[in-house]
């Protein structure tokens, strides 16, 4: 594992030197990339003004709202529908469809029923968060042993208690996928509706740099997002390793 | 049967839902069904209309044929081959897990307009978890498998073609439906940006002119396809994992 | 050393040999038909009628899928019976799991997420034993089946054999008058199964409980129990009843003896048929 | 060869060259024009016209100063729509705001930061002096669906949207009226496909000023064109164009400099300019006749 | 009937009884060390000096991870050994497997993508075997391992049992002249067992292979066997060596024979000790 590790990281890192190389000697136009070196300078220099502060914290705000709200929202709901078998297999084939939907040409709508504000972003980010939740709590309470469930017959306990004291840690490991793809998806939905259609929020500002030739500002933030999206997964990753490792898997 | 009559009657209720939404937030937010309904029967008379469709899926096509053969060699490869697995799989998560929009000037920039733009729009969002879903695959393929194909004499291409990859199929089909999805959404997003044709771009244009039965319309025939190739999609992953559970 | 143990061990209290003769529990014309496929139905047990004595080591064996679990399970009122009644200590059981009542699954029931010690625990803590008694319990049971150096492992950590004895001993720790053990050892190498076939037989003398186990091994049943049932292919009905007459105190070395050897024989003899008739069937079921 | 015209299939830039395609006017002037490459607007058309096999389109004057300013080699070879007349903000129709003075203190939507409406929000409140709440909506449609529900008073709209939804909103005031003529489009192409194509670039605008006569002599026909090629209803398409006719919309592609300035002016006010633009490093009228 | 299926079915060639003395495979002074977690090593086998004559069915039992299946592994070519020298049928084997070695393994080895019939099939394809032959080959397998109404069927619509079945059948359409068989009806419980037992000393008779059988079930090595090797705990060693003396013609009624009891018995004493042994470690392994 340490040598992958440490391979991994040369690897990236050959990776930037080589965008950097390709860059600098214009095998790559200006135009196009910016050489990851000037990405980073420029990003620092942002930080350092405070320029971008407000939509960072806008994004990361509306990504955690939306991100709470799809693994509370999903796991209900996934509960919910694996009590009911018939309605789940009603529902699977439009789970399934579920990501081909341009969610953004309802945003007008969404702008109606929760007015000019954060939430029909935040919405968006949790309508691609949620769906990831709901099939992974599914999965994870399909796959508990019934030996455990008898188990806690044995024990004499109630429903609710069988439900918190079994069917959630040993669903765990499914909900914690269904939690890492629900961060991952309601960056991607925040990100991507602020892209879209916003007038504030790193997506919004990416576009708007983009829009204006600040190709420096744009790769910057395209960093900024980059870098923010690898740390994020590799606390999760490493949450997750602990958590398992215990489980022995 | 009885399964595709519930998932009609859920249907219906989505429907009432979204006449609910129409008679709530009015007709400049949202069509009501009839409406959306009657436009989507002209939409589908209309050769221009076809022309559309045409353009959307055959870039769905390309970008699927290169999500799908790029990311089945690339976790072939992976899975096949444990320290480079290792060192991949957490890249391929951070990149699956990137918002790729943030790439899409780079795609414009890189790949110019049309076509090409969006098939690229499409892979990049279809390759990686189809990668992701091959290389778990191969990996979790029972090593008792190989033991097997060494004892039949078995050459490295007879090994990947008759037990790798059938093996793997089930959950192929499952990275299949996550990767379609994906990309299908990838060739709509490039074609509501730069585009002059394709159903990205119609719904973007009715956007644009406020023009919502129309959006309505698009959407909706898009939602129906693609649940429908879903659908086929599902009752094959379902088959082929009842077949090995 | 047992008598050392005594009210701080397993044993609810002391019980000096035991009244061979009281029923502890009872199953008159006990059938059980499930639910199967496409609307047809499973009639997968019965009738069977069944007196343990107290005190009494029983096993039952019988081929794959003849149910044997399904009679654990509604002996236990962890599913109800189609037709017939259960009494377990004089009162009837009814679709719920009465007290005093300890089931070993087949299946391996280690609780991933807790540790050795708290996987133990769990019952105890469950029924609002207090921590001092919840502590002196878990650690006896825990140098009893020797996992004294596992006690703080997850059981991920640990072998089959020893997941296994970890469910034991928290069941154990209920200080149930009736084990059911469902193929406890069914993971199991023979030679392992020896070993825990004797802690097996070191615990049942201890805590002076009627135990019921269910088995695939015929030596196994052989070696440990005072009466076998044999059980018919599905749907599962007693059609033998051996008694082994051995003493009490007494481990696996009476493999050794001469009636050991008859006693197998004859349980092979009795499975020779049961084994034809349960294989013309077996690419059906399961 | 495409060319590019920004909110092609949207708004009304796009008119003369429907007509010039479909009239052959392009086939005329030796061009094989055989479609048209858009995108939502702004910078992006102006990275579309880069990124296209044919260097050229029709880019909001916007867009093209601030690829101006981020140092890239462009030519503005003629205008194109000579004035942002059209905009106008409406209200329900039972609003009691009836003028842009009675804006003053009330919620106004404009489309996003820095966009053209933007612009001309602060341009028309300061005029008047009067200060009003304004809120980005994000788009037209979301304007709209806001003043039906209430969440705003006005918001931005323009043909051929108005003419969609004319019998619904009321106008507060139209930009026509109340600020003086500012340049919306110039045709602009790269340096280099100016210097090496000049007679390719002569006849793409000579087309362009054909299909606007066209546009100004026969509006029923064009109606009939644009509804072809915009795949858009044709009353609505004839309403529009006849709104837009009444405002000299299209010009036939001759520098106004003073028009330009005053675009830049604006610019200047939300401050995506900053000092003036010297147009005699970017705009070429060579190729106009 | 054995006699009109020769040529057709299994056997390669005639083989009327075998020079019993003639040597097929031989290990002498083979070791096995994996590379270990952190560094470390693990010993799992050896050193083991072993001659298996040709035609004769030898069976190793052991307690569980002694090194039963690395013993397999290394003899098959599966696994180089770390020290000494493997030979089968005078060819050294060094890390490939030779042709003439079937394996039947432990786990689950059928591929549930592929029919009975296109499992069976799998080998000989590969191979290159002309259709009509490969037909030829599986039809008889099929009949002789009961397969016949299941031919169309896949793995999951079979038992543990015939799913066993169907990996021996693709293994002995290769007609191997020695089958290695790692615990192949570990997952079955003992009646069916015993079925299968039967059958594969049919088939062993039949194909005039060698065999070499790993088993956990004493009574079933005892059955079947003419030889039994008894491994030590890890790192595995041959500690005994017992002949049963059996004749050719045998089955599974020999377990009522005297002399059944007297090998098990033998087996069950010569266990006990490295049983103990065993379970001292069994914390730290698997
Ligand atoms: N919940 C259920 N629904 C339907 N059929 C069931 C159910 N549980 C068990 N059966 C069927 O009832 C029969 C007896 O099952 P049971 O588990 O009691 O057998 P068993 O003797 O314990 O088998 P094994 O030795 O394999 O554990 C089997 O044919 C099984 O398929
Ligand atoms: N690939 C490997 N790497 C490291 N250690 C291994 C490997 N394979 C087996 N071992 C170890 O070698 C020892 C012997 O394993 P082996 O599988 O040969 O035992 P076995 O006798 O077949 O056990 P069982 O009866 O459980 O099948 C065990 O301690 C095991 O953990
Ligand atoms: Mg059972
Ligand atoms: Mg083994």
């Amino acid at each position: 594992m340490k040598r992958a590790t440490w391979i991994r990281t040369l690897v990236v890192i050959g990776f930037v030197l080589l965008l950097e190389g390709l860059c600098r000697w214009g095998v790559i136009g200006r135009m196009t990339m910016i050489p990851p070196s000037e990405m980073a300078d420029q990003l620092w220099k942002l930080l350092q003004s405070g320029r971008y502060n407000g939509h960072i914290f806008e994004t990361l705000g509306n990504v955690a709202v939306a991100f709470v709200s799809a693994v509370v929202g999903g796991f209900v709901i996934g509960s919910i529908l694996h009590s009911l078998p018939r309605a789940r297999r009603a529902i699977d084939p439009f789970l399934a469809t579920y990501y081909a939907i341009p969610f953004f040409a309802f945003y007008p709508l969404l702008v109606v029923i929760f007015g000019l504000n954060a939430a029909p972003i935040i919405l968006i980010g949790f309508l691609f968060g949620v769906v990831a939740m709901i099939i992974n709590t599914m999965n994870g309470l399909d796959r508990i042993p019934r030996v455990l469930i008898k188990t806690a017959r044995v024990n004499g306990l109630g429903p609710l208690r069988t439900a918190w004291l079994i069917k959630l840690p040993s669903a765990a490991p499914q909900l914690f996928t269904g939690i890492k793809l629900a961060i991952a998806y309601s960056f991607i939905g925040v990100i991507a509706a602020e892209f879209i259609m916003s007038t504030s929020g790193l997506g919004y500002s990416i576009a708007y740099a983009f829009n204006n030739f600040d190709n420096r500002t744009m790769y910057a933030l395209m960093l900024f997002i980059i870098t923010l999206v690898t740390i994020v997964n590799a606390f999760f990753h490493v949450w997750e390793r602990r958590i398992m490792a215990r489980r022995g898997q | 049967m009885r399964q595709f009559f519930d998932s009609l009657v859920f249907a219906a209720v989505l429907v009432a839902i979204w006449q609910g939404l129409h008679w709530f937030a009015g007709d400049i937010a949202i069509a009501s069904p009839g409406v959306t309904a009657e436009r989507a029967m002209v939409l589908l008379g209309s050769p221009s209309f076809w022309g559309h469709f045409r353009e959307t899926f055959s870039a769905l096509g390309y970008a699927l044929a290169i999500a799908v053969l790029g990311g089945m060699t690339i976790g072939l490869v992976l899975g096949l081959h444990r320290l480079s697995g290792e060192v991949a799989e957490p890249i391929l998560v951070s990149l699956y897990s990137l918002p790729k929009i943030t790439l899409y000037p780079l795609i414009l920039l890189i790949f110019g307009l049309g076509m090409s733009a969006k098939v690229a729009f499409g892979a990049i969002h279809g390759i990686i978890p189809v990668a992701i879903f091959t290389m778990g695959a191969v990996k979790t393929i029972a090593p008792v498998y190989f033991k097997t194909a060494r004892v039949l004499q078995l050459s490295r291409r007879q090994l990947v073609a008759t037990v790798v990859i059938p093996a793997a199929i089930p959950e192929l089909v499952s990275g299949l439906r996550v990767g379609f999805s994906l990309t299908l959404l990838g060739v709509l997003i490039g074609e509501m940006f730069a585009s002059q044709r394709g159903l990205g771009f119609l719904v973007m244009n009715a956007i644009g002119t406020l023009d919502v039965p129309t959006m309505m319309a698009v959407v909706l025939l898009l939602a129906l396809v693609a649940v429908m190739i879903s659908a086929g999609l599902l009752y094959l992953d379902r088959r082929l994992h009842h077949r090995v559970a | 050393m047992a008598a050392a143990q005594r009210g701080r061990g397993f044993a609810r209290e002391p019980k000096p040999g035991g009244d061979m003769a009281e029923v502890h529990a009872e199953l008159t014309g006990v059938k059980r038909v499930y639910p199967g496929a496409d609307g047809g139905s499973v009639h997968a047990l019965g009738p069977v009628d069944l007196k343990l004595a107290r005190g009494e080591f029983y096993s039952v064996v019988g081929p794959s899928g003849c149910g044997k679990s399904t009679l654990l399970d509604v002996l236990a009122g962890l599913s109800a019976p189609t037709e017939g009644s259960i009494l377990f200590e004089g009162r009837e059981v009814a679709g719920r799991v009465p007290p005093g009542i300890g089931v070993v699954f087949q299946e391996d029931a280690s609780f991933p997420w807790l540790t050795v010690q708290d996987n133990i625990a769990f019952g105890l803590r469950r029924a609002g034993t207090d921590a001092a008694e919840v502590d002196r319990r878990v650690s006896y049971a825990i140098g009893f089946m020797g996992l004294k150096d596992f006690r703080k492992a997850y059981p991920a950590q640990l072998s089959g054999g020893m997941r296994q004895r970890v469910c034991i001993a928290r069941t154990l720790v209920m200080q149930p008058r009736l084990i059911l053990l469902d193929e406890p050892f069914g993971a199991l190498d023979a030679q392992t199964r020896l070993l825990m076939g004797d802690e097996l037989l070191k615990l049942w003398r201890e805590t002076g409980a009627t135990v019921m186990l269910i088995t695939h091994a015929l030596d196994e049943a052989a070696m440990l129990s005072d009466r076998i049932g044999v059980m018919s292919a599905r749907p599962g009905r007693l059609i033998a009843d051996i008694r082994t007459e051995w003493p009490r105190e007494r481990d696996s070395r009476i493999a050794a003896e001469e009636s050991f050897g008859a006693i197998t024989s004859r349980l092979w003899g009795l499975l020779r048929d049961e084994t034809v008739k349960a294989a013309g069937m077996s690419g059906s079921s399961r | 060869v495409e060319v590019t015209v920004t909110h092609w299939g949207v708004l009304m830039y796009g008119a003369p060259y429907a007509v010039a395609i479909e009239k052959g006017f392009y086939r005329d002037a030796g061009i094989d024009v055989t479609g048209v490459l858009t995108s939502k607007g702004g910078g992006t058309t102006m990275r579309n016209v880069m990124a296209a096999g044919m260097p050229y389109g029709e880019v909001s004057l916007a867009a093209v100063v601030a690829a101006i300013n981020q140092g890239i080699d462009l030519k503005i070879v003629h205008t194109g729509v000579q004035t942002v007349g059209e905009i106008l903000w409406v209200t329900m129709p039972d609003s009691p705001v009836r003028t842009a003075a009675d804006l003053n203190g009330q919620k106004v939507a404009f489309t996003s930061p820095k966009s053209v409406t933007d612009m001309l929000l602060t341009m028309v409140t300061d005029k008047h002096g009067v200060s009003v709440d304004a809120v980005a909506a994000g788009g037209i449609g979301a304007g709209l669906t806001m003043v039906e529900q209430g969440a705003v008073v006005a918001a931005p709209v323009m043909d051929p949207v108005w003419a969609r939804f004319q019998d619904r909103f009321r106008p507060v005031f139209m930009v026509q009226d109340e600020l003086p003529q500012m340049t919306q489009t110039v045709g602009v192409t790269t340096a280099e496909f100016a210097r090496s194509n000049p007679d390719t670039l002569r006849a793409l605008i000579a087309a362009r000023k054909r299909g606007v006569a066209f546009v100004y002599e026969n509006p029923e026909e064009t109606a009939d064109i644009v509804a072809k090629h915009y795949e858009m209803d044709r009353d609505l398409a004839l309403r529009a164009i006849n709104n837009l006719i009444e405002l000299s919309y299209w010009g036939s592609g001759e520098f106004n400099l003073e028009a330009m300035d005053n675009m830049i002016g604006g610019l200047r006010i939300i401050g995506e300019v900053e000092g003036t633009v010297d147009w005699n490093r970017f705009v070429d009228a060579s190729f106009l006749d």
